[in-house]
């Protein structure tokens, strides 16, 4: 006895242009996914090339996911993405050298070299870098959802957390307080079926985790992750909702993690059949042939976008590799924060 | 200037703050109606509303983790535990997000969180902690223990001032025994300074927090002996005043390390070991810790009594270290 | 929208005979209910009289709650109540004076005055003392389930947290583990409307806590706490359930706290006709008034039970008094553990 | 005997007690299926069961406060963290309810949970972290950390043979660079009991973990400008060989601490407060601590290798000690 609503896919351009996007931002939200994907199988080759130390994660198959909620954010939103969402740190307009240069532990990536892979945000496009601890930043995402409520400011906190990471008490506490003070706070829930190794029967026993918001007195959607426009009109709904005072959200968004882990695991305790199921739903293909089906997207159009993200990742894979490893002259500056870093958007 | 309660200083600061800045705002399980299990948020619901005056449910990470949130959204948030013990179920937050995130991410986290610790009452194995050492270890922390109202308040006002984590250790046997004149404007007690609680020559004994007053016992039955024994209260620990430590060990030459908190790596240790690695050609006699014995606090008075330092216990130490 | 099964009242004697109560277990069952109540309130005369260091919780309200589950353990099931339990220490058979020694930290506590108040056990009754952080005791519950699950032992562990304590994490993981494993475990809620002085709705934001069972895909009930054979019924119910392989049941029992926090609180903060209200659902008035009704319960033997508690009271007072103050030479004995403390029937 | 690597060790230790105990069993994130993120427990699943290798939800409380419940019901339950850094998740149940539990309630917590911890593959600030020195602090808690094969096999049975809670650290830089004899059968490794790693004169090192081997090639360096190095591995912080340390001190009158951790309040603080109080005139020079910083690990390489202690600075102090 599910309780949560199940999305419907958006069937035509006249229903996208009503919750919000026109065709160009159809246009660009397309291009979001492909440099999406084309940052991480650019990072996929470094690493194979010895180029980038430590371990290497993607989000292949979540890239519809990561742009559709990133979509739908307001530029006065704010978000704590994750491992997977790569997308997010792309729509909100982070300069993919920079994500070269944090995978490469560069001067000029946004951790400095500090942090790897995706543990980075640019904080004035309104990410909160994550840290491994999973899902240690849903509470951060209440806490901003907390200032916005307190300042009595229309801005909404949208905080990520995966399926496996639903089974820690960060979870619960972080809802439950949104939940109690009807914060303005949207959770998203990539699920993607595996966390690690581990099947999601193993990590929860109720149907869906959409179904997880009643437990915390809000409402649960259940939503097609590979269907870049359900996801964003969902986001956009329950971040709309929360914007104007009506609470949390729960969107759970399904997909499957197309890849393993991380880039050592091969993932073969993922049956085979499941992989070559979901590569058919495969959300850039799917969003391609939405786009030819109801937008008229032209095959020149198709080519100049791919041109161009090509060139856009050869460029900056080029100036990623000219950033310089930090100087270890550099180990202990920053552990403290000084006043004057608190001269930023949001510190103040 | 007026004569106040430790407790009452850290209220008076913390209200003074909350109506200089709007940014800052109070968040802890009955801090709203009921003012706290202390009572120093009390009446401040009325004054400040509900909203910078937060009921929280029962969650400490949830609390101090969305004290991180806010802060990097510009708020100047004072989380209070009910009970110093009570940050163990926040720890994992303030270790791995709130004391890296600046490092890491460049992104500071400018929280205070309040922590009621202390023993001496019979609170038991989990109202007496003094968990102040296990926070000093974890980089990105900072760490304050005043030991009189007067730097009560104003170590209060430089935490919420601070950029940073401050973990602020109000302790519990000072809040109603301790009165001391307080200025009445707002004034910052910058970190990182020692305060010489008493001067002497013979003996130092560095401390913090209530034992800054048992040492001060000790050093007064010592005097009647023609000891005369110089008394550094840290205030904070992360910063910790090595200097001044440093100095006052080669003036006097024999050190005393006093914590209320368990002995095996306690912040204690630091402390001596700085002083062995820095002062060592100065020292004329070992190193002498005085702390609570490696066990959980007691609830029972004849064991809790045993485990916190007493004044004999200092004594006693000090005689030790000037004998030898 | 609630999903969790409301408890009927038990109409008869009939009923509570197939539930598993014959007469003269109705009858220790008031006796259990007597003497919890009698254990606080002489207890709260000790603190008045300066003989109890440290602060002093009663259970008042809870009584029926805490007696109806433990009479509805089996001798090889365990728990782990609360503060507000001293009903369940009553009812698996812990002498009175050892309370009353514990409560003046003395040798002969069950915690020989390491410990105070109700955080103690005695673990040869199948209780685990609990620790003051809520509700840290209920991973340990589960855990305690998992080992009778790999053992394949037709054993039950009750876990006990309250409508406060609900919102940390660790209930959350608790539960969660159990419902994914399908361990043997009852949760009990022990809900008297407040944490301390929070009240409900800023605790949790979901009709009733029992249904949060279902986000942990089992079965939730809220049952009158004030009603032992209610209580005793559902427990039994759950218990048996979970024995049988049935897995976790969530049990919210509603009550008031009819005291402050603890002795310090004046509890103003609750509103009086809440008090008035539920004074008129006193557990063991509520219970006498079944049993005259109901099982023939006459004045003589009210009168005889009553004697005999208070001549337990009082000699458990004059013993425990006897007991002496724990020796500061034993203060660091026992931090740890040597390989003979393993020896408890339940270690092995 | 065979040559085996630490993790072999580690692995083959585990499962030998497994055979011989079924009240040992495994708890984990994805230690069933996939053997444990590196492959600790590959195998363990078909051999044992689903019920004795568990793969546990994403709940580090859940999976050592459920050890707890297991271990008070008569279990040997040895819980697995992915990373050690994880274990941040687990500290309040560790340090509320299992450290406590036997001093306060009588009843003892016989848990291992195993840790893989340690630098030096680039893991970043949470997948590299030494956090040994947070537990040592905790009474009632056990401290251990092998350093050789041998060692990896003899302290996990006594771990799991102790009746009381054990953090067991792994370094992960061990896991497969390092290869010994290891006995086939089985055998306990006492708990506090130093092994000497390298006997000397001159100066000695006290240390653990991985960074015995940094010692050890410090040493050789230094045989060739005619220093003797005497490297004492503690194996176990709690308890910890006071006697061996201190006996090492008088014999070389100079002690070298050296850790991974980072500095203030490290465990090295506790050797090196400890000496000072209690082999303080038989030391000729002042007790020098090498070890990390106080940054979180950094991720970038170059930063990485000025943040882990290396051999040159392992050599830098103790010449610097030698010539003092
Ligand atoms: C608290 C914590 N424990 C363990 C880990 C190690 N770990 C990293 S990712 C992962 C699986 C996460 O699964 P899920 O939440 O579903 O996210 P996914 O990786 O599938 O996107 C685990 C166990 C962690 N990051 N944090
Ligand atoms: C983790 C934790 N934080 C704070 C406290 C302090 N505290 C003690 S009891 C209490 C209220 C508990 O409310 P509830 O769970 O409803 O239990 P009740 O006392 O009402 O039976 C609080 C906040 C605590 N014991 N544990
Ligand atoms: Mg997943
Ligand atoms: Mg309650």
């Amino acid at each position: 006895m599910a309780i949560a609503r199940e999305a419907e896919p958006v069937s035509s351009l006249r229903e996208i242009r009503e919750a919000g996007l026109d065709r160009d931002d159809l246009l660009l939200t397309y291009r979001h996914m492909l440099v999406t994907r084309g940052i991480e199988e650019r990072g996929h080759i470094l690493y194979k090339q010895g180029k980038i130390p430590g371990s290497f994660y993607t989000g292949r198959g979540n890239e519809a996911s990561a742009v559709g909620v990133a979509m739908a954010m307001g530029p006065e939103d704010v978000g704590t993405p994750l491992h997977r969402d790569m997308g997010v740190h792309v729509t909100r307009g982070v300069e993919p050298w920079r994500i070269f240069a944090q995978y490469m532990g560069r001067e000029d990536g946004p951790t400095k070299g500090r942090d790897g892979n995706v543990h980075m945000a640019d904080s004035r496009l309104g990410l909160i870098a994550m840290v491994s601890h999973l899902p240690a930043m849903l509470p951060v995402a209440v806490g901003a959802a907390l200032a916005f409520r307190i300042r009595e400011e229309k801005r909404v906190a949208v905080g990520w957390f995966g399926e496996g990471a639903s089974a820690r008490g960060d979870a619960h506490e972080a809802m439950n307080l949104a939940g109690v003070r009807r914060l303005p706070t949207v959770f998203i829930c990539d699920n993607n079926q595996w966390a690690y190794s581990t099947p999601m029967h193993l990590e929860y026993a109720c149907e869906t985790l959409a179904d997880r918001a009643q437990a915390y007195g809000f409402e649960g959607v259940v939503v097609d992750g590979t269907d870049v426009l359900a996801v964003y009109r969902e986001a956009r709904r329950a971040i709309e909702k929360a914007r104007e005072g009506g609470g949390p959200t729960l969107i759970e968004s399904m997909t499957l993690r197309m890849e393993g882990h991380a880039v050592h695991d091969d993932a073969s305790y993922v049956p085979k059949e499941l992989f070559e199921e979901w590569a058919k739903r495969d959300p850039i293909e799917r969003f391609r042939n939405w786009l030819r089906e109801n937008a008229e997207f032209t095959d020149e159009e198709e080519e100049q976008l791919a041109g161009s993200v090509k060139k856009i990742l050869n460029d900056a894979l080029s100036r990623a590799d000219e950033s310089p490893l930090p100087s270890p002259d550099s180990l202990t500056e920053g552990v403290f924060a000084t006043p004057e870093d608190l001269d930023t958007p949001h510190h103040k | 200037m007026a004569e106040k309660t430790y407790l009452q200083a850290i209220s008076d600061g913390l209200r003074q703050e909350m109506q200089r800045d709007k940014r800052v705002f109070v968040i802890g399980e009955d801090v709203g109606v009921y003012g706290g299990a202390f009572k120093v948020t009390l009446g401040f619901q009325e004054e400040f509303g509900p909203w910078r005056v937060i009921d929280a449910p029962l969650s400490e990470t949830a609390i101090v983790g969305g004290c991180t949130g806010a802060a990097i959204m510009g708020m100047r948030p004072v989380a209070e535990m009910q009970f110093a013990d009570f940050i163990s179920c926040a720890w994992d937050h303030l270790v791995t997000v709130a004391a890296k995130q600046r490092y890491r991410a460049g992104t500071p986290v400018p929280i205070v969180v309040r922590l009621p610790s202390g023993g001496g009452f019979s609170g038991g194995p989990f109202h007496s902690q003094n968990p102040e050492s296990s926070f000093a270890h974890i980089p990105g922390l900072k760490v304050v223990c005043p030991a009189t109202p007067e730097d009560a308040k104003g170590l209060l006002v430089s935490a919420i001032e601070d950029p940073n984590p401050v973990l602020y250790f109000e302790h519990k046997h000072l809040y109603r025994r301790i009165k001391a004149e307080v200025p009445d404007e707002r004034y910052l007690t910058p970190f990182g300074k020692a305060r010489v609680h008493r001067e002497g020559d013979d003996i130092t004994v560095v401390t913090w927090g209530a034992m800054v007053y048992t040492a001060d016992e000790a050093a007064k039955q010592l005097e009647e002996e023609d000891l005369s024994i110089e008394i550094l209260d840290l205030r904070t620990l992360i910063p910790w005043d090595r200097k001044a430590v440093l100095e006052s060990a080669k003036k006097t030459s024999k050190v005393l390390v006093l914590h209320e908190d368990t002995r095996t790596g306690g912040f204690g240790a630091e402390i001596a070991a700085t002083i062995a690695e820095e002062a060592f050609e100065h020292l004329d006699g070992p190193i002498k810790r005085v702390t609570a014995p490696d066990s959980p606090v007691p609830f029972s008075p004849p064991l809790e009594k045993a485990y916190i330092p007493q004044i004999e216990d200092v004594a006693a130490g000090l005689r030790e270290l000037a004998e030898y």
